[in-house]
């Protein structure tokens, strides 16, 4: 066991910490989720992409540094840190990046990972349906096989950012014979495809961060296909695990919501000890995640796999990110109705709870997975 | 001893609740999204005032019904059904009762009571608790003072309820003292009479919310059966419901309480108020978080209505004192602090 | 609505609280689920029953002062603001004699009740079966049908104070073709009946509170089975009802918990402010508990039957019940170990929240009955 | 960075757990309850002291092995597990280490390390708070400060944990300081020690009650279907896990922190010990609710054998410091009381 870092990780640090002080936008950008500061933030994209910051754990020859785990955790950390700006790009380089890895063909992994490492393609996810949420096994949006490819017919839902995006990712029925999550094939479909129709909508905030995409007899190749035909189900729960495990929420998020957090308690007047108990029990919370990650991470940089704990783990982050927003809102009082940066990051933390896996499904699969419960 | 309405308290409720039911339903409230202080909005104030709502505890002096404030917390629980997107609780349940107990040292009573004057108050410290329906009030309630539009700055702010069309508000004049006591008894006075009342909204805002989600998760199929067979969800709505029903005779009982002030100890009708605000902001913030949880994505978008009640518990939770707040006076009350 | 008390329900409040301080036994009786203090707890039920306050709500011909529900509530306030020893008769009181009233013949009532009134004939609960806990209706104990009477086979399990009663009221399966919850009948045994053996164990707080009741071939007679057979399921729900209900915990019970939570934390030297809060909240539960109650008691006034809001009302006082001792415990530190009022306390607490059907079932009844959601 | 355990570290505690799963099962702790402080129950002292485990961290000087706080915390999380009814972490991690340090001012390091001495203290204030084994204990630490048996008043008290053999002790004469430091530094010390070494425990009697009812669980049918396949059940289970071993980690990070505190600052290290105790003391009381509720009536009686896991977490959750007073002084750390 140790816990200290190696002189060239601290190395790492130092360059990342002092290229953000550098570079991060002053005044923070408008939310990513509208029309305008999305444009802004796909700028900072290039930014860092330019500077090779966009996906530091990726490979030199797609656009990163080949950085170890160990230091993606710390660039994390060392962005949040600095206030850097949301990342709009993450459902491709969180989401759908690894299973590119996974089970990319070497044309598929040329053909999309430089260019996503770049912001050039954007991409949004493919998952929910009206009638599929946290049940992705109910997908109804089908493949029907054409000459040289297939066409895609089918409406998905809630698709962050979608109407900004490029490029859907996500999981079509292939085969009309099979149910639940039989027959499931992953596609990667370009949004200007003919057929496709985006409607943007708006979130709880306000914003337009969300999208229904409409697919009316969508052609795309064999080449669009990831991971096989009939294998949708298990290529995208390689995904959905990438989702739910580490990778989305690294520590330095919320050591982040709790400096802050600390700073505007210190500030405040008349400091009343109930919510100076909260306060302190944020910042536990915080660390406490901080270390299950650097255990869980100590685990998989020795070739270990993410397990059932990644449940645990959205759990902790997802309820413990509202819960440091109430306490801030708490510490404003009858003047937390006003829209400011801790009312949205409430509003936004909500959400934490109920996509990837609503938090009743993780504790069910917590239960029977982790403790081996039986299933109902 | 009999806890429980008489027929005209019923009758007053149900005749509101016909109103509101059919006028202010989720198109009308979506209408107050689009545009907060529009005359669409404020045409039901009229409504409102022909059927003698601001007026309710307004004596038949001024051209109020003289009933008791257990109807008053009735009807406005009813507004908390429907999320009235307008000042009622601040004119019918903060103004209307201190400025007739005062003697109504403005003169504005009776416009007040027939929908011609508007009156809003501040649900905390003038400064820094916006203030609800700002651009149309003529009358603003500021830390137990009141004052008219020209004598106040009015900042329009961003609530998160857009509906709220809400504004910083601060006192550019002396005012008009709002009782014969002390500045801060006036305004504890004032705190009084919002908490009760916001209480009230806040257990029809919790009703609500808690039916929305019922009706939601019976429908919603999700692993082939309803969602609202999942154990889980029973139990979140369980919860919600059982601390909502509870903060519900509280709020009656301080109403209730209220009218014998006289009666009672003063320090027993505050701790009653305060229990019912700190219940009632309680009750409403579980059932919000119950709420959204239960509906998943589909709360957690602006095209589905239920955002705004959700929005509006925001606002109202820590109005008039936070459960904390309240549970800290009591607290004091009980001989706990020293 | 009058939220004041007529001069009457004031008088029998002085005549009920003048009694009860002349009378209450001091220093308090030991644990009436002991042995030795069982006995003296049968002293004092029988001291209530001579001066007529064993019973108050009964009719004055069966040993009570038919008094209203109001005078009930009135009465509990004050017993328990007196510190009045727990009722060891309360099982029959509060759960067989509804039942008895409603379904049992005049003979039977005659023949039960003043007996129960007294404290002669002391009755436990035989609805638990080792494999028939919260699922009632998976009780396999058997009564057969003989010449005159029946013949009781089965076990019996978790009868609070079953080790020193003298009689059992239970459900047995009379159709042994029967399954679930038809074929039952409710019967009524005294248990110094050839064929039973009692074996008492202990609770979690050490006393032996609880009993087995092995019952091999006990024979009873007609006049013992309650409310017709093959009914026993609709019979014991009309007693589940009242346990679930109001009647097994009045408001007053938890105002004087509060009222004792108060003079500790009134007592303590450095008072945390985290702390008082804890204590002021427990001071609300209380009082919403007892507002809750009088509109329940309002509508049962007016002769409505309790309704599904039972469910409610059992999770609330159940689960404020732990919540206050903990509170109590928490102003203790690491003092709060020593076997005392609050831990006894606490640990009976914790039993709230698993008899009388789990707070798990109770919240799917709300949900389901309450509510209108689906069953599973 | 390297969060996991050594191959000396797993051996150890290895070695420890083998020992006590065959010796201290359910009814080894159910002769404990039955004799707290009998032959048979410190039969067992002897062979943990003959496999080393007073010494783990003492110097090899006085016979010890020289290993590392992460090390004990392990092999106390295993004493949790089985709730070991004997003051093995007074010993082990409170006396050792401290008279280590202090330079064995009493001379009784070798003594402790053989298992012919045996050291209890107090979780905290001496007079308050009840001190475990204290029938055999021949040495008391109380506010910093060590006792010979016959320096110290005894009077035993009825624990609601009968195993723990529980008295109040009171000093009768100067004792020896366990430090160099200031009485109130010393004090500071062994509360840190000892909430250290109370963490590793609680961990350790979280997973063994969160394991007990998994298995329960799985076997007990109710309405035809085990118990454990109900998603309460499976909710209430989650949640207890989630809660032991978030906290564990906390505590295996403060363990190695202890053994670097020259290099840290000290503040740090208290304040990593806080955390470590304030979530295991959390963690441990969920897991305690959680494995009652989820036994129903079989967990509620001293028939079974749960009950004392249950009442030794109620012994050391607020020992050594409860939750909220760690948090209290992180409060301070962080610079939040004024």
């Amino acid at each position: 066991m140790d816990l200290t870092w190696p002189a060239e990780d601290e190395a790492f640090r130092r360059e990342a910490r002092q290229w953000l002080e550098a570079n991060v936008p002053r005044p923070a950008l408008p939310s990513g989720d509208t029309r305008e500061g999305f444009a802004l933030h796909l700028e900072w994209e290039r930014l860092l992409f330019e500077h090779r910051w966009s996906v530091v754990s990726w490979p030199e020859e797609f656009g990163g540094r080949g950085a170890s785990l160990w230091q993606w955790l710390i660039f994390e950390e060392e962005y949040y840190r600095a206030g850097a700006p949301q990342r709009v790009t993450q459902n491709g380089i969180f989401l759908l990046a690894p299973t590119v890895f996974e089970f990319g063909t070497p044309e598929q992994q040329q053909r999309i990972l430089p260019r996503m490492a770049a912001a050039e393609d954007l991409w949004c996810q493919g998952w929910s349906e009206p009638g599929a949420g946290s049940d992705l096994a109910g997908i109804t949006s089908r493949a029907e096989r054409m000459d040289g490819g297939w066409r895609l017919t089918g409406q998905k839902i809630w698709t962050t950012r979608g109407a900004f995006c490029t490029h859907l990712f996500g999981l079509f029925r292939s085969d009309p014979e099979s149910s639940r999550h039989k027959g499931l094939t992953y596609f990667l479909v370009p949004l200007d495809s003919p057929g496709v129709t985006v409607r943007g909508f708006g979130r709880l905030d306000g914003d337009e961060g969300f999208a229904e995409v409409f697919l009316d007899g969508v052609e795309v190749g064999e080449e669009d296909v990831l991971g096989g035909v009939g294998k949708g189900w298990s290529v995208a729960m390689a995904t959905t695990g990438s989702e739910r495990g580490l990778t989305l929420r690294s520590p330095g998020r919320f050591s982040a919501v709790v400096d802050r957090l600390l700073d505007k308690a210190r500030a405040a007047a008349d400091l009343d000890p109930v919510l100076v108990d909260r306060v302190v029990q944020g910042w536990m919370d915080a660390e406490a995640y901080r270390l299950f990650t650097l255990q869980a991470v100590t685990a998989l940089a020795g070739g270990g796999r993410p397990g059932a704990e990644s449940s645990l783990n959205k759990i902790w982050w997802s309820e413990m990110d509202v819960r440091l927003h109430e306490t801030a809102l708490a510490l404003e009082g009858a003047g937390a109705e006003v829209d400011g940066p801790w009312m949205r990051g409430y509003e936004f933390s909500l959400s934490g709870p109920i996509y990837a896996g609503t938090n009743e499904i993780q504790r069910n699969i917590a239960a029977e997975r982790f403790l081996g419960l039986p299933r109902s | 001893m009999h806890f429980a309405f008489d027929d005209d308290q019923i009758a007053v409720r149900d005749a509101v609740a016909g109103l509101l039911e059919k006028r202010a339903g989720p198109a009308f409230l979506q209408q107050a999204w689009s545009e907060p202080a529009g005359p669409a909005v404020w045409a039901l104030w009229d409504e409102l005032a022909g059927m003698g709502v601001q007026g309710l505890v307004a004596p038949e002096s001024a051209g109020g019904s003289a009933m008791d404030s257990v109807t008053l917390a009735l009807v406005l629980a009813e507004a908390g059904r429907v999320a009235l997107p307008l000042p009622l609780l601040e004119t019918a349940a903060v103004g209307v009762p201190l400025l007739a107990a005062a003697g109504d040292p403005a003169g504005i009573l009776a416009a007040l009571v027939d929908g011609s004057a508007v009156l809003t108050a501040a649900g905390g410290p003038a400064g820094w608790a916006p203030v609800p329906g700002a651009s149309r009030a003529d009358w603003f309630l500021l830390d137990g003072t009141l004052y008219a539009r020209d004598e106040v700055e009015i900042e329009p702010v961003a609530s998160v309820d857009r509906t709220r069309d809400a504004a910083m508000v601060t006192p550019r004049a002396r005012g008009i003292p709002i009782g014969d006591e002390s500045d801060a008894t006036n305004a504890t006075n004032a705190t009084d009479a919002g908490a009760l009342a916001s209480a009230a909204v806040l257990v029809g805002l919790g009703r609500a919310l808690v039916q929305m989600t019922v009706d939601y998760v019976k429908d919603r199929k999700q692993f082939g059966v309803p969602v609202g067979s999942f154990q889980a969800v029973k139990h979140h709505l369980a919860d919600a419901t059982m601390h909502v029903e509870f903060a519900a005779p509280a709020v009656w009982a301080a109403a209730w309480e209220t009218d014998r002030a006289g009666e009672l100890d003063d320090g027993h009708v505050r701790r009653s108020v305060s229990l019912a605000k700190a219940l009632a902001s309680d009750g409403a913030e579980r059932a919000a978080r119950a709420a959204l949880q239960c509906h998943g994505a589909m709360g957690y978008t602006d095209d589905y209505p239920l955002h705004m009640w959700l929005k509006r518990v925001w606002c109202l939770a820590p109005s008039y004192g936070s459960a904390r707040w309240h549970r800290l006076r009591v607290g004091r009350e009980l001989g706990l602090h020293r």
